[in-house]
């Protein structure tokens, strides 16, 4: 038992949060959201020099083979930072990617992927999977849409998700191009996202079909937990903050005992929350089959959606009008930890899979 | 006992429902019903249609445009106005700034200001909020001196709704700083926007709407005659305005609205989950229980002739509470396939209704009203 | 629209009041619940002389023919006063007996009633009828076993529902006798219930099946409803006057901020709640037709039922140990709202009901 | 990161498991599993079980009977305790008397009482909380004079755990009213419960149960020899007790006993109802994020060497509220025809386990203690 990082993933995690805070603080992620790509390419980089690309991937392609525990620490910077760049989809869509040799680009930062598998009316069921993939002399073409795919504008190569002739199969597809349109859209955690119209897309077919697409999102959405705890942390650090600072007849108001004890609650549903996270991320690595690993994730998911929510109105509400400027950085932790609450699925969703899974 | 409107008021919500039907503009009502952003235009444009009907003060005495409706009647029509989707009615000339001078005017400002607000030819903004004074709003700084047959003011107001719309602004400001009873030394002042010295500087709140503003004021010269009441018996006039008419802080009739959308939307996506289906069923129950309680309030008040007690409170805090819970559900309702519009309009509304629980008072500061007024706590 | 109760349900209203404020204070009620029988028949015999048992019955027997709105007031002070004595029970049976004879012995409080209707299994389901009724000559027999019977052992006659040839159906059964066992047991809000095992027990059939079962339920549980309020406001107003007397470091605790907020919760659901009451028993009275009623009454029964939960709980925290305490009528009112909560069904059985009625 | 115990750990784990499943006699398990009484001599004979293990007072010095078991084993085997459905073991002589006198008391004092409560020969219970005082616990009131070589106490306690079976009680009274700070004239006194002058009680819940009593002293003569610690210095004593040891206040394996027995009870009942696994899920992941919360505290007082902080307070309010909700489901999940059921058992468990978000320093306390401790606010 064993609830701290070890060296290494300490390491990454403070040198990506002191990096963070010199090169990502809000004003600097204010100019990326506003810029017409959405992300900043020097980050980028810096991420790939940090090593934070190679980390999930195998040694041979440049990586460290580094699991969900391994990526914990960044996520929860990247949370409490805000990070807008595409690193969740690629990680992803590489989990995806076994062995290819495209792997390498990704390690040195110079590919970006995205993982493009949700439809239309599927509601997070990973088998509702209706774009088509076609065998076309020595290739595939792939033909049909698919929806709000998370950093798909910045993508270079896209993971779909198709029907094939054997079942939901796994294609690499390069983006954007005559046969893959890409309708970019800013999120509302103002992440760039996108819905693509496939139109005969050729398509290289890689391993892995519908057990992988599951594992692959079980990963996601444990990161994105992990990611949630720092947007949370965040949340609760500020509101304290604030409840410090702002006077009110006479006094702070952190003195007012209902605020207090909503503060505390805050606190606890953080404390929760984080518990949930650390589950989830070791699951996701040494867990001894895939039940146990989706309901894990699906329980940290139900506590990390639940808490997210009442983490995220709480401190707005604690803040008063300030906590719904768009100055304050608060009222942006807001709107990602609105998102993450439905993303991969909200408790609704987890809640029916958990109990599919006894 | 007996819920039910009687013959009279029903046949007087259906008259009303019909008109605002005929004649609220179809691109107004669409703008609504789609979240877009409204005019000052588009808000002077109804205002001027209600005018012109002579329905757009309803609570003003006879002689200056009012209606004489019963509290009742007026009720009915606010909601009706909700439900029917019409623009918001600014509140701060009609509701506001009118009632103060009808009860603290001068003949003279009467006069001056009364028709033109009723006409919608100035449209106004409310200096209560500083960036120091919110829930304790006898904090404010903004120093008002006099000096001659004017004043001076100087300092900031915050949070100024539709501020970069108005032509003028009434302010709390402070005009004698050394009393010890800091509600003692305030004054209730009507500025003209145009004045030099005041700039407005634009509020972008989360949804990354336009709404609220600060206000600065550098040596600003506000004529004596736009002193209301008495220099430094502000506070007496910020009281009255603040007891004055709370009967609509439920927003029941766009929150009928807001559900009866919803549930469209529930049954067009065809969604059967029961854990949503009861969240919706749990919110309209809650949504009755509000609409009720709002009339055991309107009942008890044509009763007895008494304004509602502080325990009116509680329509402001069940029914932003509601207001709330719908745009959550919404949201949840989208397809996630559709984060497009979840970005473009869902997301955007469920962000600025968060705002509800704080604004005109926060829920935390009705429940210090009714824990003190109602409750003797 | 008008929320007063008219002059003679206000006068009636009052005088049960300041009778029970009387003759049934917490004291006399602690001797009533603890003697053997668990009700007093003079206590009984004055709800009669008040009029209360012909109030709803028809005026050719005795009654006055009222409503749930005429039995509002009463049932609040019942809800105040924790009345123990089988009046609910006995009122809805009468409803389902139309123009029976016996009606006149029970407006004279003569007779007391109950209503056999739920079996194990059913979970509120009205149609879930398993009791077996059989023509025998010139009469009727009843076999089989109810359950939770409110009042039935004190009551004189049951009103049954059982599956006869044509359905359910409708019966009026002497209680007790050597077929009709009863198995008697106080309930958690200490009133008095019982199992019941009809071995042949000879019956007479009355009219009315399942559309007037349901429509007795529903008038029950308007009738629950209105008593809810009645005992909330006791939560409320003893849970406020507590906070205003009790001290603790050197102050009142109702100075305490966190504390003024929850009691205005608590305040604000009863409000709810009322409203709520007041619909379902005015919709009772009059409604167009059967959906609308059971609609009304089953978005008053989820609403009550949330906030009895809440109400309750929230008195014996915010009296600390003295809530928990027997010698507290606190502790009582928190037992009768915790059944008042599941009683004629839950919010989730309500809930469901609700959907099915769109 | 591993949220797994070692391999030592698991080892110790179904050790500890084994032996108590051997151990605890059925009758005894029987009892706890259908919420029935439990006597002084059912409570004893367990105690006893455990001391003639050497398992009773694990966290004493082995000198005096302890098992030198780290953090992490004292944590396993109460949860443990807990899963298996042991009779509760007292807290008053084992974990709240021993530690005390252990710190604060007299060779003499040791020698004379920790064998026996050790061997459960001495019942002992809490003398804390008066009427005037529960949460506020330095206002007590009951007085001890010193007169020769004994004091002679006045007053009441009340809320006293199994007073009526104690053969001891330890007491905070006054001996110093003439101290402006209230917290300076308090003593802690040893008292004999046998001592004339001493009345017990019964207060009985609304469960109907006898668990707790109200304590009253008339001129008991208490030797002198008794006051542990200083005169005036037993607010050191109570803070050091409040503080020591509250690593299991979550009680996660007595709730994770109580969840599988609703799993059970669901699945023979064949609840499907969605609303009802969803809370039931809800409860079984707080729980799983309680169990991590508690092993995170205790990984870090194991690496650390330090005692907790200030946040542990959390782990009894989110463990009580999760008692709570247990037993609120396990009624619910009942037919609702089987009132008789819920009238006998299910019922009064629901109404005896709202006492825990009230005892041992309410939830309110908690949270106050947390926002000053932790959050400094």
């Amino acid at each position: 038992m064993n609830f701290d990082y070890n060296e290494e993933q300490q390491l990454l995690a403070d040198s990506v949060r002191r990096y963070l805070q010199k090169d990502y603080d809000f004003e600097a992620r204010k100019k990326i959201v506003a810029s017409n790509e959405g992300w900043s390419a020097a980050v980028w980089a810096q991420f790939a020099e940090m090593g934070l690309m190679g980390l999930p991937l195998p040694a041979d392609y440049g990586g460290f083979g580094g699991g969900a525990v391994d990526l914990m620490g960044v996520m929860e910077a990247f949370g409490d930072a805000l990070v807008v760049e595409p690193y969740l989809p690629t990680v992803m869509a590489a989990r995806l990617l076994g062995k290819h040799p495209i792997l390498s680009s990704v390690a040195e930062g110079k590919t970006r992927l995205a993982l493009a598998h949700t439809e239309a009316g599927a509601r997070h069921r990973p088998g509702h999977v209706n774009v088509v993939a076609r065998k076309t002399g020595n290739g595939w073409t792939i033909e049909g849409e698919k929806k709000a795919v998370a950093g798909a504008p910045i993508a270079d190569m896209l993971v779909v998700s198709a029907k094939g002739p054997d079942g939901v199969a796994l294609f690499l597809v390069e983006s954007p191009s005559a046969e893959v349109k890409i309708n970019a859209f800013r999120a509302l955690d103002e992440t760039r996202s996108a819905d693509i119209v496939f139109k005969g897309a050729k398509a290289e077919k890689i391993d892995g079909g519908l057990a992988q697409i599951e594992d692959a999102i079980d990963f996601g959405t444990a990161l994105v937990c992990a990611e949630a705890v720092g947007a949370m942390k965040f949340a609760c650090d500020t509101t304290l903050e604030y409840l410090k600072t702002r006077k009110q007849f006479g006094v702070p108001i952190g003195t007012f005992q209902a605020l207090q004890h909503r503060m505390v609650d805050m606190f606890i549903a953080y404390e929760q929350a984080k518990s949930m996270a650390c589950l989830a991320c070791s699951k996701v690595d040494a867990s001894a089959n895939a039940t146990e690993r989706a309901r894990s994730v699906s329980a940290a998911k139900i506590k990390i959606s639940d808490n997210a929510r009442h983490v995220s109105q709480e401190a707005v509400q604690l803040h008063g009008g300030m906590g719904m400027s768009e100055e304050m950085k608060v009222s942006h932790t807001f709107r990602r930890l609105t998102v993450i609450a439905e993303q991969f699925g909200g408790a609704d969703y987890h809640l029916e899979r958990f109990a599919g899974l006894q | 006992m007996d819920l039910n409107y009687s013959a009279e008021e029903l046949s007087f919500r259906d008259q009303t429902r019909a008109w605002l039907e005929a004649n609220l503009p179809k691109d107004l009502r669409d703008k609504v019903a789609n979240y877009e952003h409204l005019s000052r235009d588009d808000l002077l444009r109804w205002h001027r249609i209600l005018a012109k009907k002579g329905w757009v003060a309803p609570a003003w005495p006879k002689e200056w445009g009012g209606t004489d409706w019963n509290v009742v009647q007026r009720y009915i029509f606010e909601e009706e106005l909700g439900y029917v989707g019409s623009p918001p009615l600014i509140p701060f000339g009609i509701t506001m700034c009118g009632p103060v001078l009808l009860r603290f005017g001068t003949e003279a400002q009467k006069k001056r200001f009364l028709p033109r607000i009723y006409n919608g030819d100035d449209f106004w903004c409310q200096g209560y909020s500083e960036p120091g004074s919110g829930s304790d709003l006898a904090s404010l700084k903004t120093k008002a001196v006099r000096s001659g047959d004017h004043y001076v003011v100087n300092g900031q107001k915050i949070w100024t709704t539709l501020g970069h719309y108005a032509d003028w602004i009434f302010c709390l400001v402070r005009t004698d700083s050394s009393v010890e009873k800091r509600q003692e030394g305030i004054s209730f002042l009507l500025i003209d926007m145009k004045t030099p010295g005041i700039t407005v500087r634009p509020l972008i709140l989360m949804d990354g709407a336009h709404e609220v503003n600060e206000v600065f004021f550098e040596d600003v010269k506000v004529p004596a005659e736009n002193l209301v009441f008495q220099e430094n018996k502000g506070w007496t006039v910020a009281k009255y305005l603040l007891g004055h008419e709370r009967m609509n802080t439920g927003r029941i009739g766009a929150s009928k609205r807001e559900l009866a959308k919803l549930k469209d939307f529930v049954s067009q996506r065809n969604i059967v989950d029961v854990r949503f289906k009861d969240r919706l069923t749990r919110l309209e129950v809650e949504l009755m229980a509000l609409e009720i309680t709002n009339l055991r309030f309107l009942d008890t008040m044509r009763r007895t002739g008494q304004p509602p007690g502080a325990d009116v409170s509680m329509l402001k805090i069940k029914g932003t509470e509601i207001q709330q819970g719908l745009t959550e559900l919404m949201m949840q309702a989208e397809d996630p396939a559709e984060a497009a519009a979840i970005a473009g309009s869902l997301g955007p509304r469920y962000c600025s209704m968060r705002k509800t629980t704080i604004y005109a008072g926060s829920n935390e500061i009705q429940r210090n009203i009714i824990a003190k007024m109602t409750l003797g706590l």
